[in-house]
Parts: C-alpha cells; structure tokens; sequence
C-alpha cells in the first residue's frame, strides 16, 4: 500500500517536467529583462523610472549614452538672451498607443502636473508653463540653463489622457514610445509588443517582458539559466560568479553614482575640517573597492565620478589612506586615548553613529568596515541599519552625526541641478549638513545661470577643489552599473544615465 | 452536524476577530514607535530617496493629516478597520484592499500547494517509519528532519534552484508565469514543513500501532494489511490533521521569506516591501490578511478532525 | 480429537532468562472448556498470551503447544497470526479499549464477517444485525465505542471476536468488575460455545464463574499447577492448601456475621433522610436515609452505573445533593474524610517512588516516619516496597498501601469504592478483613461500596441496596 | 530545578544509553566552547583582513575567512554566545510562559481554558516571524525585542503541548486522591504534571532553539536583524549565502553548528523513542 503512494509522488514529479519542456520553441523569443526596481503604481512619479526605461512613454528632450541631450517628442528648444524663458517646438503627426493625437494639449497637462508633483521639476525656478498651437513656453523666476536636461528626467515624460480616469488618478501606461503594455501583473512584471506605427526607428525585436526579482542572488540565477536575457544591478559575489558562465556576457560600466559619507558639520566633533579629513584618512578604499564591491578602480579619489566628465577634476589631489596621519590630525583636536581605548576630549567620548540602509547590499557591509577601521583610530561607531527616510530626517531635526549612502548625480544629463541641491547654502538633505561656503554657493549659482563653456568649467574646477578640501562629504567608492546579457543579443547598449534599457536598438544574432 | 458547524464558525470567528484587533493596535503602534518622522518615511518610500526632500514631506504630512493627536489617528484607524476598510496605501496610492486583492491569489495558491507537498512528502514517510520504528529508515529521517530544520527555508530554496534550475535546467528560476513557475517554490515551503509533520505522524502510527483496539482488530482475523488502512491510517490521521493546523504559523512566515526568494507576488512579499517603506495601512491589510488566511485554513482544518472524529466535537 | 495440548510450557523474560510460568501441561478437546485459576499477578494471562502468539515484546515461551496434532509455537509471526480469528480467538481484558474509538460497532464486526465470508457488505451487515439481536445489542450498531456502556462493549467485542467461527476462544478475566446482572450475560455467553462443539478456555479469579462452566479446571500458584481436574470435584473438595484456602475466601462461604451494634447515639458520624443525588439535573437516587456511626461499617450494593459513585463524592461533599439532607458530625476535620479507590495503580502518582508519595503525606498529616515503618509491619508489608514505582507492585500490596495511607491522616470516615473487585479471592479476603480489623481499632466508620451481595450482607453491620432507591 | 527534582543524579547516570551520552558529549563540547568563546582560537571576531576575504580554512584561520576577511571560527564561537544565549533565553521565557498557562488553562478549566486557547490560536494566527518583524522595524537590531518577539512565537507550542496532556494527567485518579490526602498543588504540580511533560518538553525545547535561530536568520533575509558588528549564526546565514558559488563552505559553517546544536539537544533528551 505505501510503495504505490511513493509510486503517485513520483509520477506526478515526472509528468510535471515532460509536460513543461523548459524552452518551448515559438517563433520569435520574447527578450526577458530581470531588475530590482517593481513598478508597484501607475503613478509615473513612482514608477516613471521603469516606464521610460521599457522605453514605453517618451520625453520632449531625449539624451544618448553620453549624456548628449538630442530631440525628442520636441524638435527643437531655444531659451531667450537672459535665459528667462524657454520655448520647445513639439514634433506633429506623433500618435499614442491608443491611437489619439500627440499635441500641445496633452504635453502641457502632463508637465503642469509633472511640476506640482515632487520631482526634478519642482525643484527649478519655474514661474509658468504655457501652450501655443505646438510650441511649449516655460517662464523661469531667474535665469537656468539646465532646463532642457530636467525635461530628459523620468518624472517628466508625457502619458496620453487615457492613462488617467476622469477624477485624475493614473489607471494605464499609455504613451508614445516604441513599444506598448500588452499585460501588466503589479507589482511584479510588465508585457510589451512593439508600437508598430511608432515616430521614429522601429524597434527590431517584437515582444519583450520585465520582471522585478528583489534579491541579488535571484537575478544572477535568472541570468545564468537564461530564464532572463537581460539582467541589471548584480551583488558583487553574483557578478563575479556570471564570469563562468559562457551562455551570458558581463558588462560593468562606471555611472555618476557615489558612495558616500554625510557628515554633520554643525555638530561639535566634525566643525573642524581637520576632524573630517581625519576619518576619510582612515578609509582604506583600495581594500573595500577590491575586497567588496570587486572593482579595484572604483575606488574613490574624490566626489565626482570620471563618469561625469566634465565634473571630473583630473589635476585634484587623490584622498590618501593614511591611519598615523589620522590619529595625528585627532591629537591635534585635542583628543586623547581613554582606557577603552576610545578617544576623550574634555570627559566626552569620541562615540558616533552611522545611519545607513540594506535596500543597497554593500552598504552594510562598507558600514561594518568603517566601524572596524574608525574603531582603529579610536572612535566608537554604532551601525544602525534601517529605513533610508531616517537620513533626511537627521538632517532637518540636526540630529544626525554621520550617514551613508549612495548619491546618483545622474538624475539628469547635466548634474547641476543635483550638485545645487546638495551644496548651496544650508545644505541639503542629501547633501552637505552644517557646512557653508560662500565661493561654492556663488559659483553653483553662476554654472546653473550662464551658458557660456569656458566661464563654466572655472567654477566646476573651483567647487570640487573646495570640496575636496572641506570634505562636506567624503566619498567612498564610485558605482559601477552590473549588467548581464545573453550571448545571442546583440547592439545592447547599457545607459550610464540609466536611462533606458535599449530595447528599441537590441535584437537576436542571426 | 449542524451544530458543530456553528460551534467551528463561532470558535474561529471569534479568533479571526481578535486577530484583526490585534493586527489592527500592532501595526497603529508601530507607525508610532517608528523613529524618526512618519511623513518624511512614506515620502521616501513614494517617491525614492533621489527625489524624496523636506518638501515632499511636508505635502505626504498634509495629505495624511499625520499631524493630528495619536488618539484621532487611532479613532480613525479602528473605524476604518470596522468597516474593512483597509484605507489607502500611502506609498501606491491606490485602496489596499484593491492591491491585496490582485496578489492574494497568487499566496493562495502558493501556500495550498505548498501544503499539498509537504501532505505528499510527511504522509508516506511518517507511516513508513511509524511501521518500522528504530529500523534504518527511521533515523535516516530523524536525521534529515533535523538538518531540513535547522536550514532557513531561503537557503532549502537555494538549493532546489541550484539543483532544478541551473543544473538540470528543468524549472524556472523565479517569476510567476505558469504552474511550472509553482513547483519549486512549493517544493521549498513543502519540504520545510514536511520535515517536522513527518516525525508526527510517525510518532501517532506508532502509537496506533501499539493500542489495545489495533491488537484486537489482528485477534479477531483481519490481516495486518486490512489493519492498517481500516483502523490504524484512520486513528493516526487525527493527530497529524491536527498538528498541520498548527503548522499554518510556518506556512505563513515561509510564504512572507519565499515570495521575496522567488519573486513571487503574494501579500508575503508585499508585506516586506511595506514594512521596509514603513507603509503602514499595507503592513495592516497585509497581515490582516496573512491571519484570516491563516484563521480560515484552520477552519477547514477543523471541519476535517469533525470529520475524521466525531467525538472530538463533543469534548 | 485434541484440539490443543500444551507440554511443558513455560514463558520467560528473554534476556534476564528468568521463568516467569512453567511448566504447564494440559489438553482441551473440541466441545470442552477448560478454565485456569489462580491470585492475581501469577501470570495466568500469559499463557493465554503464548498460545495465541501474541506475547509483549521481551517475554518468550519454550515447550510445545500442539494445535489438532500440529506443533504451532515454532511458526512464524505471520503464520501464527493466520490462525488468528480463524481458528483461535480471544476475548480482550479490557473491550471498552481494544474496539477502533472512530469506528461504528456494527462495521466493525461486519468487517470481521466480510473478510472471512467474503460477504459484500449488504450481506455482512445482515450477518452482524442477527449476531447484535442475539446478544440484545439491537440498536447499537450504528453507535460509536465511546457511546457504549462497558457491558455493551463487551458484547460488541464478544461478537466481533467469534465473528470467524473461530474453534478455540481464549476469555481472560471475563467478569472482572461486572456486577451480578452483567455477570450472569456473560457467563451464559460462554457457556454457549461448548455446547456449539468448540472450546473454550477460561482465565480467572471468579470462582463463581468457574463452577458455573464446570468442565475441567487448572490452579495455579506462583507460576506452577498445584491441582488440576473436573472443576466440580476440585471445588467441592479441594486437596491442595492453597485451593481449600481459595474456595474459603470465596464471599459466598464466609459466615454470616456475629451481630454486635453499637447503640450510643452520640457518636453518630454522617446522616441523611430523603436523600436525592444526581448529576447535571438529572436524580437517579431519591429517597435514601442511612446513618453511620463510629466503628461501624455500612455496605452499599447495587448495579453498576446506578450512582454509588456519586453517592461517595456527595458525602465526602464535593458534589451537593440535588435534594433531602445530609448532615456530618462537626467535628470531622477538613481531611477526615478519606477515599479508598477501585483500581489500587490509578490510586498513586504513577511516575514517583512510593516513598516520596508517603514522605510528602506523612509531612502533612505530622506523622513520624518510624510510626508509619511500624503500621506497614501489621499489614505485612516490608518497608523496601516503598522505594518501587506504583507500576512494579501488586495490586493487592498497593491496596493496602492505600489503606495505610489513608490511616495517616487520621480519618473519621473511610469511603471505599469497590476496593478489591479487581483482586482475587484471597488477596480479597485479607485486604478486606484487615480493613475492618483497622476501622475497629482506629474507631472509624467505613462505607463499602461493592456489587457483591455476599460481601455485602457478610462483612458490613448493616447493607443498602440501591435498587429501592433508583428513580 | 523542579524537573530534576524527581530525577536523582545517580537515575540519571545509569540511565544513559550510547545516543545519550553521544548527546550529552556534544552537548557540553558546544557549552563550554560558547563559554570559553573567541579566545579559545585567538583571533578577535570583529578584527577585519578585507584583502584577506573569503580565505579556505588554512593554518592561521582554522575554518577560513568570511567576506570581511573577519576569523570564522572566532565569528562562530562568538556568535554562538549569542545564538544560544538568545535561543536558551527565549525558548525559557516560552517555556515558562506556555507551560505556567497551560497548567492554569487544564486546572480552571471551563472560561479560563476557552479564553486562553483562543488567545493562543489569535497569537499563532498572527505569524511570528511577522509579529518580530513589525517590533524589529520600530527599533531596528534591539536585542531586546528580538528575544521578546521569538518567545512570543514560541510559547504556543509549549501550551499547546502543555495543557492537552495536563488535562489527562489532572483527570487521573490519582491526582484526587492527593487531593483528598490534603497534598498541596506544589505536590500535584512537581510530581504529578513535571514528570509526565518533562520527555515531550524537550522535545519541543531541542526544536524551539531551531526555529528561534532560523527566525533570526529569517528576519537577516529581509534585513532587519541585529546590528553589525555582532556575531550570530542566523544572521551569519544569511550574509554569506550570496557566497554559496566561490566559497560554499562558509554557508555550510553556520548551519552545520545548528545542525550539532539541535542533535546534541535531541539525542541527550533521548529523542530516539524507544516505544
């Protein structure tokens, strides 16, 4: 009686697997995309990322790989002498998926309310947005060059009218890009099929699926048994097991994105530079770049990643790892070595703590390192791990001491408008806290206002050599962007700006 | 019959409801205790932490009138809650119960076929080695049931896909598309849970097999065989019936570990994501509904003791 | 023709090779019943067991047990078991524990039929409706074990186990604990089976049993035969000490007892008039007036499942009487009350020495420890018994150990709830006479509660039977 | 105490069959490691060698590096302090709690033991590992709430178990009788009850202290556990997993120790039932 139940177990195991032969040949392979980031609402201010990426809704200003900004559902902008107004000509007989007109109308809803929402929008100093017949014109409260690169966000790409019900509330990703939704499972994956009578280049492959895998160690699974062809943002240890695997090319390409070290300037141990060359003196980035994130040339010699050219000051100085200099520098603030070996200064011990988050794996771990590092100078480091909305919230309640994270100067083509947030005066939440430079503050204000090349890239050279003197904050490791791709894909190009996915170039080798 | 009916209904009525209560003071209190400031975390968890700023909290704390006194937010909370209404997400923006609808038949199906495994799995092993105590197989099972319980279910899940998916290529790793997509993570959550039901049903055969009735039913002429299927099978089924009641509570904490494993979107792994973003209307309409799964399971797991055994209605 | 001859059985624990039975020789032929006596403990059941094959684990039997000329102790467990129900059947000790506790009585005999017969189950059911109305079980098919009452068990399991026709049915301690009504069923149950030419062979300690079978009949003493022969003769004139001392502690022979009453009305100890007990609103005595007085004792009989039970927990006041009056003398103190029980193991914590048990009572009650050593020498009982667990003593040593517990509280009253149904006549006999010699010293007043009419007109000074009383 | 109470030393020595002793050897290996702890191999668990990551077990480090370059052996030894310590501590609070309820639950009977089980089935109803993770996340790596959080998931079963078989015990005759003999519940609790659930609780204690440390590895999974740079075999689980590819072993390390941990517990409660 009990062999025949053993018996059942096994036939069905059997039957299961014959059934469901693993790649069902069909016609054309669907091109399957794995990442971390779900598209949990149809709300674009959340997951605007994902929609302009799968390519599915466009922006007037589009950007290449290099950050070159070009047309996009905009033909051409130009902005008055003072830089006060901007005018965009939109580009005509451009239709949505659902097969109604793109026009003047329909761009100006969406960015009127692109601009009520939080996002990059919100942040410039824009006065008014008009429409007349196709061309869009933007008031500005003061003069800003960087508006064109703002319209290249995510948060501003234009969905068509059917994607919100009557009373406002986003229902539907329908807009003007290359490819169309065909199913949309939230908050887990996403069906496309070619947009067959799309404005520009038609993409060459015909149906393409997303699926969102949380875990690091899911994804490079899914990458190497090819149940995905396209795999982004890989935990280290993953990468660097997918170099075995022949079936899949690995690619890591450097992106503006920065580890980083938020000091509280304002608080009585950090006010003194000296204090905070101290601590990034005892970082030794080399051993985390090699040891943890497994890109020995991510190592960080100053805030700006050579992924942002411009920005990128080559003649600056590299920041050392040097522990004696460390401890020197602290002795000068007048700190001693209590018994415990933590350092003292008038009866208050040298101890801190770390606010950082696990949604990015290794920034735990580089936590852990500076804990044992600082611990080596004789500062006491407490880790606290949680949610990354405690970050800001030290920062406006002042009672945050250090923070780590990653800050994506990406957001936009040109990175101004990050930099402006993070170290004009009073700081920002993200940026420097506690810590103010009047030559930084007017030098940001210039490159956000003037055009002109060479008056810029003075004052670029002029804020990275401040920061990197100041350390407001004091960068770690430079990010690299992991991506893997089947072997059989090819013309996949990976966005820096992570802009898109490509799925508009890529298609099948022969 | 009837009556018994009502009695079931009652009993888990009752529980269903002091869970929702619970839930309901559970998830308002640790909005509360949560450091740092409620608008600026939903802030975050909306619009990502590149965008989030003190602006974009201040506009989450008008929108949720997060400012009022505790005790106005609590009044409101438990109204809501009276009336199923699970409110808002504060992070998706739309009805919760609208977003637990979608993905709570996707942990369905999930957690009745990972019970369905681990029936597969613990039955024939628990009678086999409960026929044969201290033989081989016995403490081969003991042994193996102890090292499967020692390992965390995400790490059982790690090696079926190690071995099923990379190696022998036969399911896939991750996602949801077709049954195909159910075997492996049922197979994690079956194996967990048959590793201890399997020790009880073994301990409830033996038992069987050692009482006066399974004595007198071999004296009086009926073959071993017969034995077994009419009276032991029947007697031993209560125990373990039983138990996988109680082992619901695994089932549902697995369902929240796989899910995030597999990528499997049920209210498991919403619930995750809720309570890293600090989504507290979601945390509630999540476990609300991982108990009343959990309280209705039991339910019909009580209707099949009635039916295995009469009398336990009675006492 | 020989259904079965057993030669020089004898039945050992297998790895201390210590005999516990043996030897033993006997035959039966079809049509006879043979019944086998003896005290309780002296391994009567494992003979059953050895012929049947079916003894617990750790226990083995040599010597030769012949089934119709075939030599059947050497086969296999699983050829041995083909006999079972065929041609070999038992009744079980305990019926209201060996039928399936989910299963309906009626399927559970018709399954028995179903296998042998190859009946469909139209036909089996059939079979089992004639066999229940023989046996007045008329409308208990459809019910399930735990809604039986222990006679009804029995019957159910009477008919499950000759549901085979077997030839040879094994009875161990067929009347253990019924009362007179209950008894008689029985025995003409198994008078039946000889008279249908098979045979039948009786364990027990019932002497009244035995000569009712008549037949031939076996006494054992620690482990061996001491006399054997036709169950009348033995029993009328028994030549072996240990059989005439058997058949004098039977009840039914003992002398009438010489009247001596106790008239001082002071020491009245406990009375009722119009006495109704019952349990959950429901009365099945009304009615009752008794007395009783120190010193006294006074039995109560009636059938079983009457509420002689209740009637204990209602003067020893943990139930209220649902009407009439019961009054207790003032000054019985609050542990003066004491309970002696039906099955002595049940009585003591089953998983302590005894010593621990008796340290703990003898603390309470302010006892030394050398008074207590000099009240188990007048039972006979050696001070050593009191390092064992509960589990390795006799039944007979731990009713007396109950005695001498409740004697440690100094009680007033004693009630005792059948006390010695389950011993046998001998073990009987000395504990009930040393319980009356303790009451007369100690000036106590004894209730006894037995379904034993001899016992009760015999030993008590005065006797209720509750029949009178039921509702 | 009061379970040995009843179970002198010298019982308990002749007792001991081969599995028993296997158990109890192991069982004081893995105590008196845990409280020598890190010194007994030399390297402190916290002390980092990044380029040294992930290193085989080699004559310096005995059972290798884990992904900071931190000694394993050290990490284990320490982290068991902690795991056991946590595990032992919530598994008494479950214990003490569930079975005191329980008993209490099997004594009054009728509303207390209604009141009681529903309350029981209400907390089982609200998964534990759920409940943990909502106190975790309001004070994230408290070790405190942790404890508090896995004895709430634990003490059910301990009731459960607890009260099915007092309500047999306490309807055994032999409970009324000492009853009658004026014992007091001391007496009926201690020799009555203990002795009977001493087996079964074991048992369930050898499998609480599994799934109190698999809770811990669980809540790791989805980040909420303890803080850096604490030790802890859960936790451990989870942080090397995404190194199951280049350096399985260091996976493996963990979960081998609870393996030994919950067999030791197992075998010396003489968890081969000898029916």
């Amino acid at each position: 009686m009990f062999t025949k139940s053993l018996a059942a177990l096994g036939m069905a195991l059997a039957f299961s697997t014959i059934a469901f032969a693993h790649d069902s040949a069909h016609e054309e392979k669907t091109v399957k995309i794995a990442a971390p980031w779900e598209i949990t609402s149809f709300d674009l201010a959340i997951s605007g990322y994902v929609i302009q990426k799968l390519e599915i809704m466009e922006n007037l200003v589009d950007a290449d790989e290099n950050g070159v900004l070009r047309p996009g559902l905009a033909t051409d902008w130009a902005a008055s002498e003072d830089a006060m107004t901007w005018r965009f000509t939109l580009r005509n007989n451009v239709t949505f998926h659902d097969g109604t007109a793109f026009n003047a109308g329909t761009a100006l809803t969406a960015l009127t309310r692109a601009w009520k929402q939080p996002g990059v929008l919100s942040k410039a100093p824009i006065k008014s947005i008009t429409a007349e017949d196709n061309v869009i014109i933007f008031e500005m409260e003061k003069a800003f060059a960087a508006l064109p690169a703002l319209l290249a966000h995510a948060t501003t790409i234009i969905p068509a009218a059917a994607s919100f019900d009557e009373a406002g509330a986003p229902v539907a990703f329908v807009g003007t890009g290359p490819f169309k939704v065909s199913a949309y499972t939230p908050p887990q994956s996403i069906d496309l099929e070619r947009y067959d009578n799309y404005w520009g280049k038609k993409a060459k492959i015909a149906k393409a699926g997303y699926l969102a895998a949380g875990r690091a160690e899911t994804r490079a699974l899914l990458a190497e048994t090819g149940d995905a062809n396209l795999v982004f943002t890989f935990d280290p240890a993953g990468f660097n097991g997918l170099q075995a695997v022949d079936s899949v090319e690995t690619i890591a390409v450097p992106i503006p994105r920065v580890v980083t070290l938020k000091v509280n300037a304002g608080h009585a141990f950090f006010a003194d530079p000296k204090a905070r060359q101290a601590l990034s003196l005892a970082i030794n980035r080399q051993a985390i770049a090699t040891s943890i994130t497994r890109f020995p040339e991510a190592a960080a010699s100053q805030l700006f990643p050579p992924a942002l050219n411009s920005w990128h000051n080559t003649d600056l100085p590299k920041l050392e790892y040097d522990m004696e200099k460390a401890k020197m520098l602290l002795a000068e603030l007048g700190w001693q070595k209590g018994e415990d070996g933590i350092l003292v200064k008038n009866g208050e011990r040298f101890a801190i703590q770390l606010r950082t988050f696990p949604d990015r794996p290794e920034l735990p771990l580089i936590a852990t390192v500076l804990q044992a590092s600082w611990k080596e100078i004789g500062i006491e480091l407490d880790v606290s791990v949680a949610n990354y909305s405690q970050i800001p919230a030290g920062h406006q309640d002042g009672s945050l001491h250090v923070a780590l994270y990653a800050r994506n100067y990406g957001l936009t083509p040109d990175p101004i408008g990050t930099v402006l947030q993070d170290f004009a005066a009073g700081g920002g939440d993200w940026g420097a806290m506690g810590w103010e430079n009047a030559q930084v503050a007017q030098a940001l204000e210039e490159i956000a206002a003037k055009g002109d090349v060479e008056k810029r890239a003075k004052n670029i050279a002029l804020v990275s050599s401040i920061i990197q003197e100041e350390l407001p904050l004091i960068p770690i490791t430079w990010y690299q962007h992991t991506a893997s791709i089947d072997a059989n894909l090819e013309d996949v190009i990976i966005d820096p700006l992570q802009r898109s996915y490509g799925l508009s170039t890529m298609r099948w080798k022969k | 019959m009837y009556k018994k009916l009502i009695a079931a209904l009652l009993k888990r009525g009752l529980q269903a409801l002091i869970v929702a209560l619970i839930v309901g003071l559970v998830s308002f209190a640790m909005m509360q205790a949560l450091p740092g400031d409620a608008a600026f975390r939903i802030a975050a968890g909306r619009y990502g932490y590149d965008l989030m700023d003190a602006a974009a909290a201040e506009a989450v704390r008008q929108e949720l009138g997060l400012d009022r006194h505790w005790s106005l937010q609590l009044f409101d909370w438990l109204k809501a809650l009276a009336q199923f209404n699970l409110g808002e997400s504060f992070i998706y923006r739309g009805s919760v119960s609208e977003k637990i609808a979608v993905q709570l038949g996707h942990t369905l199906t999930l957690s009745l076929s990972a019970l369905f495994v681990s029936i597969l799995i613990a039955f024939p092993i628990g009678i086999y080695t409960g026929l044969n105590p201290n033989g081989w197989a016995d403490k081969f099972f003991l042994q193996l049931s102890i090292f499967v319980r020692a390992i965390p279910p995400f790490a059982v899940g790690l090696t079926l896909v190690l071995i099923f998916s990379v190696h022998l290529k036969l399911f896939p790793v991750a996602g949801f598309r077709s049954f195909h997509h159910l075997i492996l993570p049922a197979f994690t959550l079956g194996i967990g849970m048959a590793a201890v039901s399997n020790r009880v049903i073994r301990d409830s055969v033996l038992e069987a097999m050692h009482s006066d009735w399974q004595l007198f039913s071999r004296i009086k002429g009926l073959p071993s065989g017969l034995t077994l299927r009419a009276h032991v099978l029947r007697n031993a089924a209560l125990p373990s019936v039983t138990y996988i009641g109680v082992q619901m509570a695994y089932l549902i904490e697995g369902v929240v570990i796989i899910e995030t494993l597999f990528a499997w979107p049920g209210i498991g792994h919403a619930l995750i994501h809720a309570i890293f973003g600090r989504d507290i209307a979601m945390v509630q309409g999540t476990a609300l509904t991982l108990g009343l799964i959990y309280v209705g399971l039991n339910l019909v797991i009580d209707f099949l003791c009635s039916f295995i055994d009469p009398r336990s209605a009675k006492s | 023709m020989t259904l079965l001859s057993v030669k020089n059985l004898y039945v050992f624990i297998e790895d201390k090779q210590v005999d516990l039975l043996g030897p033993i020789s006997f035959s039966l032929e079809l049509g006879e019943n043979l019944t086998i006596m003896g005290e309780t403990g002296a391994g009567k059941s494992l003979i059953a067991q050895a012929i049947l094959g079916s003894l617990p684990t750790g226990l083995k039997s040599r010597g030769d047990i012949l089934l119709k000329g075939e030599a059947i102790d050497n086969l296999s467990p699983k050829k041995r078991a083909a006999l079972w129900g065929d041609i070999i059947t038992a009744l079980p000790q305990e019926p209201w524990l060996s039928l399936d506790p989910l299963m309906r009585s009626g399927q559970q005999v018709a399954e028995t039929h179903r296998y042998f017969k190859s009946y469909n189950w139209k036909e089996a059911k059939k079979q089992t409706e004639q066999q229940f109305k023989k046996l007045d079980l008329s409308d208990t098919a459809q019910k399930r074990p735990f809604q039986l009452s222990g006679g009804m068990a029995q019957r159910v399991a009477f008919a499950a186990a000759t549901a085979g026709d077997a030839e040879l049915l094994l009875a161990d301690e067929p009347t253990k604990g019924l009362d007179s009504h209950r008894h008689d069923k029985i025995l003409s149950l198994l008078k039946a089976i000889p008279q249908k030419g098979d045979s039948l062979l009786t364990i027990t300690h019932d002497l009244d049993l035995a000569y009712a079978l008549g037949g031939k009949i076996i006494i054992l003493k620690n482990g061996k035969i001491v006399e054997e022969g036709i169950t009348h003769t033995v029993l009328s004139s028994p030549k072996a000490s240990y059989t005439q001392a058997l058949c004098a502690a039977n009840p039914s022979s003992w002398p009438p007892l010489s009247s001596c009453t106790i008239s001082s009305k002071e020491n009245i100890l406990v009375q009722s008039e119009k006495l109704r007990i019952g349990r959950n609103k429901i009365a099945f005595i009304k009615g009752l007036d008794f007395c009783l007085k120190a010193g006294e004792s006074l039995a109560i009989s009636g059938p079983s499942g009457i509420g002689k039970t209740s009637l204990l927990d209602t003067i020893i006041g943990s139930i209220k009487p649902m009407g009439g009056t019961l009054t207790r003398a003032e000054h019985i103190g609050k542990w003066e009350i004491q309970k002696l029980y039906q099955d002595p193991p049940t009585a003591f914590p089953p998983l302590i020495s005894l010593k621990d048990n008796f340290k703990a009572v003898t603390k309470k009650h302010k006892m030394a420890w050398d008074q207590l050593l000099q009240l188990l020498e007048n039972v006979e009982l050696d001070a050593s018994i009191l390092e064992r667990r509960p589990s390795n003593v006799s039944g007979g040593e731990l009713q007396r150990l109950s005695f001498i517990r409740a004697l440690i509280a100094k009680p007033k009253i004693l009630l005792a709830d059948e006390p010695t149904s389950r011993l046998d006549l001998i073990t009987q006999e000395t504990c009930l006479n040393l319980l009356k010699k303790l009451c007369r010293e100690e000036n106590i007043g004894i209730i006894l509660v037995t379904h034993n009419q001899h016992i009760a007109e015999k030993w008590a000074h005065n006797h209720i039977d509750l029949n009178q009383f039921c509702v | 105490m009061i379970f040995f109470a009843s179970y002198s030393p010298l019982k308990l020595y002749r007792k001991i069959g081969l599995s028993r002793s296997i158990g109890l050897g192991l069982l004081s290996i893995i105590i008196i490691s845990t409280v020598i702890g890190p010194d007994l191999v030399g390297h402190d668990p916290a002390k980092q060698d990044l380029l040294h990551a992930r290193q085989m077990p080699n004559a310096v480090h005995l059972l290798g590096t884990d992904h900071l370059g931190r000694d394993m052996a050290a990490r284990l030894l320490s982290g068991a302090r902690l795991s056991l310590s946590l595990g032992i501590l919530s598994l008494v609070t479950a214990a003490f709690l569930g079975i005191s309820l329980g008993i209490i639950a099997a004594w009054f009977g009728t509303w207390t033991d209604r009141f009681l089980t529903s309350f029981a089935d209400a907390i089982l109803a609200l998964p534990g590992l759920l409940l943990v993770l909502i106190l975790m996340a309001s004070a994230p790596g408290s070790w405190w709430l942790l404890y508090i959080g896995i004895s709430l998931t634990l003490w059910v079963e301990f009731f459960r178990y607890t009260r099915q078989r007092s309500r047999i015990i306490l309807a055994h005759p032999s409970v009324d009788a000492s009853k009658n003999l004026g014992l007091s519940n001391y007496f009926i609790l201690t020799r009555h009850i203990f002795p009977e659930l001493r087996n079964g609780l074991f048992t369930i204690s050898a499998f609480g202290i599994a799934s109190a440390i698999t809770a811990i590895a669980a809540l790791g999974f989805v980040s909420v556990g303890i803080r850096p740079p604490m030790a802890e075999w859960g936790l451990m689980m989870t942080q090397l997993l995404p190194y199951w590819r280049e350096a399985p072993f260091l996976i493996l390390q963990p979960i081998i120790c609870l393996v030994l941990t919950i067999l030791s517990l197992h075998l010396s409660v003489g968890g081969f039932h000898k029916k």
